[in-house]
């Protein structure tokens, strides 16, 4: 019988609420809350021989320690695939189960699955790269989600062929693939036109990817006390330009210190964006970074803290592939460090 | 007669012609589109699209632009249309681990001048 | 870059130049930068009066991020 | 207007001494054939070939492929403009080859593309491997110039067609397929209900080898034009594009222009179709805004309710597509687009050089950037080098046991942004 490895919560856990959240990592033998009832989907075909249990506080603020144990423990079992969740709209359990899925993947070649909401970052940051069954928001659902798991688990480790997202019910990983079909394309366009002249529904084969808006995030409830980033598109670098960003749509990006410092000096910032007459960047970098400014709102009290990093790239305000990957990096990074709000100026 | 465009290249062709308005950079197409996409953040404008012809940027090693000579304030069309062409031919230089553009022989880099240089020709002829 | 920013329920407000571009790419919160060269400043000001102009800008920002919004908004004065 | 197009199929070509068409076999006469094209001065020398379905051939590199058509009645003759002299085409009957095309090759420029695969896995791409097809290999002159050279063959090709088509001139088809097409003001009458609506074929006219031709004139630089689908089936539009084999127009997807027939299938039952709109992809920006402006007026001055819009290749083409669609819908006329992809060898990347919100509706033929193993072949027509240097292909194309690797962007008509073939892509 294949072996299979589970990752869950505190809470699902069964050990406790927010309270255990700092929970540190630990092994239960055979299946532990939700693993049940996958255990019993699975159906003799595979059976989950150990259960990994985290708080979500633990795992987020203990990044790579925690990581590394809990790559260890898993290791320890010799698994035949390992999965995680389901972790529905939890923000920090879904991305451990992103982050573990996608490490088990890579360091222990083995299948990895999880379910979660589309939304929750962790589907964001993960699902290229790792199967995540498509979740409702909460654990309501979870009955509906775990045949589901337990169907694509058992292709996964047969290896046989997974179909599309909609078969499958996993979240799209952002591949498109050739695909043969009945109707030429012509008459596909022609049925398409006709449906859209009755105003019936169509589905486009390809959706405008650049104009996905995004729903604007909640507003700040209490700027008095929250930490708020700056981040620029301005190329305003440390002098020497230490992470070498191009001078226009730059494919790197940089995180800089500010912690000691109450504006950006020109002997140690300049510009390196090659888009306009850089000079009034160069001779006071706070037109472009407002360090200055945001040091004084700060003392008044207006907002709780500046966060101590600067974040700085150059162009590419476009949702391109480069600047979408660096700005998912640059949420994570403000993820870690508590940021809640960001002001990013551009030329 | 006065020349109403720059004309940004990386083909030798245009040099050998003495093209009017020619400001020649000896690079590649993925460079040779970033620092026209500069030129059009401090305000000048396309002219001619980038991606001209049906060689992709990643096939054919030369390109010409002609932008206008005039700066004015930067104008979003010329700006969103250099960004969606330097994301287009960032993706297709990362098809094969040496793109094609660096591979070919001196008769295929001629051609290629040539059909570059024919775009460009016709355009001006048909769009004064 | 603010989109795939806000995507993570983080508020980000855009302070930009051009602001048909800020539109175009999707940005939910844009406050009108005053020059390309300089967003946040102005040479021709005095530094009293340019660090006035670039506080000015920044409360306007932060007014953006705690302000809720339906749609893409500019935050004219 | 009435056209009837006499179909013969044809289940092989074979040379003989005297050309015919019998027993559904195309006899060609290669010294006669010969002959008739060495008329053109620029060419010295000529050579013909056959390519089978199912045989293990490869025919590369290809410049244009053309269905052999020949007009029986009705005023003008077939491709107009260069067979047939300069008079309005689209009525009468024309014969047709059916299962049958000419591949041109020879090698205009050092990096001459596109690939016919008679069987394999490159023959699941395009419909042409299914047909049986004749190759002229022409030799220029020595000297010619690259403009001379491309127009040479690609009249030689069009020839070559006419001829092979010919042959059945006095013959009963086998079948016969009529289209009526009514005036403007007509339809307007008998249709009063039904939505109507337009197809925007965009060519392309840039310059060397990125050519389309109507009535023979190289439509650079004209204002969008309106012309007829039975025109249109009457080859008056002749392509000389010769780059990107995977999505570049032939004349035999003109001749055959699938929205167009599909459009012209429900003509009359669910949608009145009115014409098409040529419009050219020019490489300046203000002839793309011109051309699609004035192709949206034109929409709106003959009251249409729709349109369906195809682009000819890639990167330029789509600001072009993604104009006529928003000036379009600007106008309240709902638009559907036809197009490909080039999204990367995993499909990873945005497929379009331009997009714009108001592109909802969107065909898509495939991922010209899909990479295929193309196992050797017996015989090679034309020239193996030519696979060294393809588009997609490159230096280690050829591998030690003959096989190939490359994108599907070399196999011609694989990803047709008119939508002749049957592929699309699905999110993963």
């Amino acid at each position: 019988m294949k072996r299979i490895v589970h990752y869950i919560n505190q809470f699902y856990g069964q050990i406790g609420g927010e309270e255990a959240a700092d929970l540190k990592p630990l092994k239960k033998e055979g299946p532990v809350g939700p693993g049940a009832a996958l255990n019993a989907a699975l159906s003799g075909e595979a059976e989950i021989v150990s259960t990994v249990i985290c708080g979500d506080n633990y795992f987020a603020d203990n990044g790579d320690e925690a990581l590394e144990t809990i790559l260890a423990m898993i290791e320890e079992e010799k698994p035949d695939m390992f999965i995680a969740g389901p972790g529905f709209n939890a923000g920090r359990y879904g991305l451990a189960c992103g982050t573990i899925c996608d490490a088990v993947k890579t360091k222990l070649s083995i299948p990895v699955l999880t379910a979660l909401y589309p939304e929750n970052p962790g589907a964001e940051m993960f699902k290229k790269t790792v199967y995540i069954i498509e979740a409702p928001m909460t654990a309501a659902g979870m009955k509906d989600v775990i045949p589901k798991m337990a169907s694509l688990a058992k292709k996964l480790l047969s290896g046989e062929e997974i179909g599309f997202p909609e078969e499958e019910g996993y979240i799209p990983q952002g591949f498109r693939v050739n695909f043969h079909t009945v109707q030429n394309g012509a008459e596909r366009g022609v049925d398409m036109l006709i449906k859209k002249l009755k105003g019936e529904p169509f589905t486009t084969e390809l959706p405008m990817p650049v104009f996905d808006r995004v729903d604007p995030a909640p507003a700040l409830k209490d700027l008095k006390h929250a930490r708020i980033a700056l981040i620029t598109s301005g190329g305003i670098v440390p002098q020497g330009n230490p992470d070498h960003i191009e001078s226009a749509n730059a494919s790197r990006y940089g995180i800089y210190d500010i912690s000691d410092l109450s504006y950006l000096p020109a002997d140690k910032f300049t510009s390196v964006h090659g888009g306009y007459d850089p000079v009034y960047a160069m001779d006071d970098p706070d037109r472009v970074v407002p360090l200055d400014a945001m040091r004084e709102i700060e003392h008044e009290g207006v907002i709780g803290e500046l966060y101590d990093h600067y974040y700085a790239t150059v162009g590419n305000t476009t949702a391109v592939s480069n600047a979408k990957k660096y700005a998912e990096e640059i949420a994570q990074d403000m993820i870690k460090n508590n940021v809640q709000a960001a002001i990013l100026t551009s030329n | 007669m006065s020349i109403k465009y720059r004309c940004i290249s990386n083909n030798p062709l245009f040099r050998e012609k003495s093209f009017p308005g020619l400001e020649y950079h000896e690079t590649d197409i993925l460079s040779l589109f970033r620092l026209i996409s500069s030129e059009v953040a401090s305000g000048s404008k396309l002219l001619s699209h980038p991606l001209t012809g049906s060689i992709r940027p990643d096939i054919t090693p030369y390109k010409t632009v002609l932008i206008s000579c005039e700066k004015g304030e930067p104008d979003c069309t010329s700006v969103l249309l250099m960004e969606k062409a330097i994301r287009y031919t960032e993706d297709l230089y990362k098809l094969r681990e040496v793109p094609l553009y660096e591979r070919w022989g001196e008769a295929a880099k001629a051609d290629f001048q040539m059909i570059d240089y024919s775009i460009i020709k016709q355009a001006l002829e048909v769009s004064a | 870059m603010a989109k795939t920013i806000e995507s993570f329920g983080i508020p980000v407000v855009h302070v930009c130049s051009i602001v048909p571009i800020s539109l175009a790419v999707g940005a939910n919160r844009i406050v009108p930068a005053t020059a390309i060269p300089y967003p946040l400043g102005n040479p021709e000001l005095s530094k009293e009066d340019e660090f006035k102009l670039r506080k000015h800008l920044v409360m306007q920002a932060l007014e953006a991020l705690t302000t809720d919004v339906e749609g893409q908004t500019v935050f004219k004065e | 207007m009435k056209l009837t197009l006499n179909k013969f199929h044809v289940k092989d070509i074979q040379f003989a001494e005297k050309s015919s068409f019998e027993g559904g076999v195309l006899y060609i006469d290669k010294a006669e054939l010969a002959e008739y094209l060495l008329k053109d001065s620029n060419i010295s020398s000529v050579d013909f070939d056959i390519a089978r379905p199912g045989e293990s051939t490869r025919i590369i590199p290809i410049k244009d492929v053309i269905q052999p058509r020949y007009k029986k009645s009705g005023t003008g003759q077939i491709f107009p403009g260069f067979v047939g002299d300069v008079e309005t085409v689209g009525n009468g009957e024309t014969n047709v080859l059916e299962d049958c095309c000419v591949a041109t090759s020879g090698k205009i420029v050092a990096f001459q593309e596109g690939i016919i695969d008679m069987s394999g896995p490159g023959a699941e791409f395009n419909s042409f491997s299914k047909m049986n097809i004749l190759v002229p290999l022409i030799q220029p002159i020595e000297g010619l110039d690259k403009h001379t050279h491309e127009a040479t063959v690609r009249i030689a090709g069009l020839k070559t067609a006419a001829y092979m088509a010919k042959q059945t001139l006095e013959l009963e088809p086998e079948e016969t397929q009529s289209f009526e097409h009514e005036t403007i003001l007509e339809m307007g009458v008998k249709y009063p209900d039904l939505p109507k609506v337009i197809y925007v074929d965009m060519v392309q006219c840039q310059g060397l080898m990125h050519d389309t031709y109507v009535y023979g004139l190289n439509v650079k630089g004209i204002l969008s034009t309106l012309i007829s689908p039975l025109e249109v089936f009457d080859g008056a539009i002749v392509s000389g594009n010769c780059a990107a084999p995977g999505h570049k127009n032939a004349t035999i997807h003109h001749e055959n222009n699938p929205i167009i027939l599909d459009l012209l299938k429900h003509h009359g039952k669910d949608i009145c179709f009115v014409g098409v709109l040529l419009s050219n992809e020019s490489a300046m920006l203000k002839e793309k805004m011109r051309a699609a402006y004035y192709t949206s007026n034109l929409s709106r001055i003959i009251g249409v309710d729709g349109i369906i819009a195809s682009e000819e290749g890639g990167g330029n083409p789509e600001t072009d597509l993604m104009l006529n669609c928003k000036f379009h819908e600007q106008k309240g006329i709902k638009t559907v687009l036809v197009t490909d992809e080039y999204c990367g060898r995993d499909g990873a990347s945005q497929g379009l050089a331009d997009v714009t919100p108001e592109a909802d509706a969107v065909v898509t033929n495939g991922n010209g950037n899909q990479f295929v193993v193309l196992p050797k072949m017996d015989k090679i027509i034309g020239d193996i080098e030519a696979a060294r240097v393809i588009t997609g292909g490159n230096a280690n194309s050829i591998g030690d046991d003959g096989t190939l690797s490359v994108e599907i962007a070399a196999i011609m008509g694989s990803c047709c942004e008119m939508g002749y073939e049957h592929m699309t892509t699905r999110l993963r």
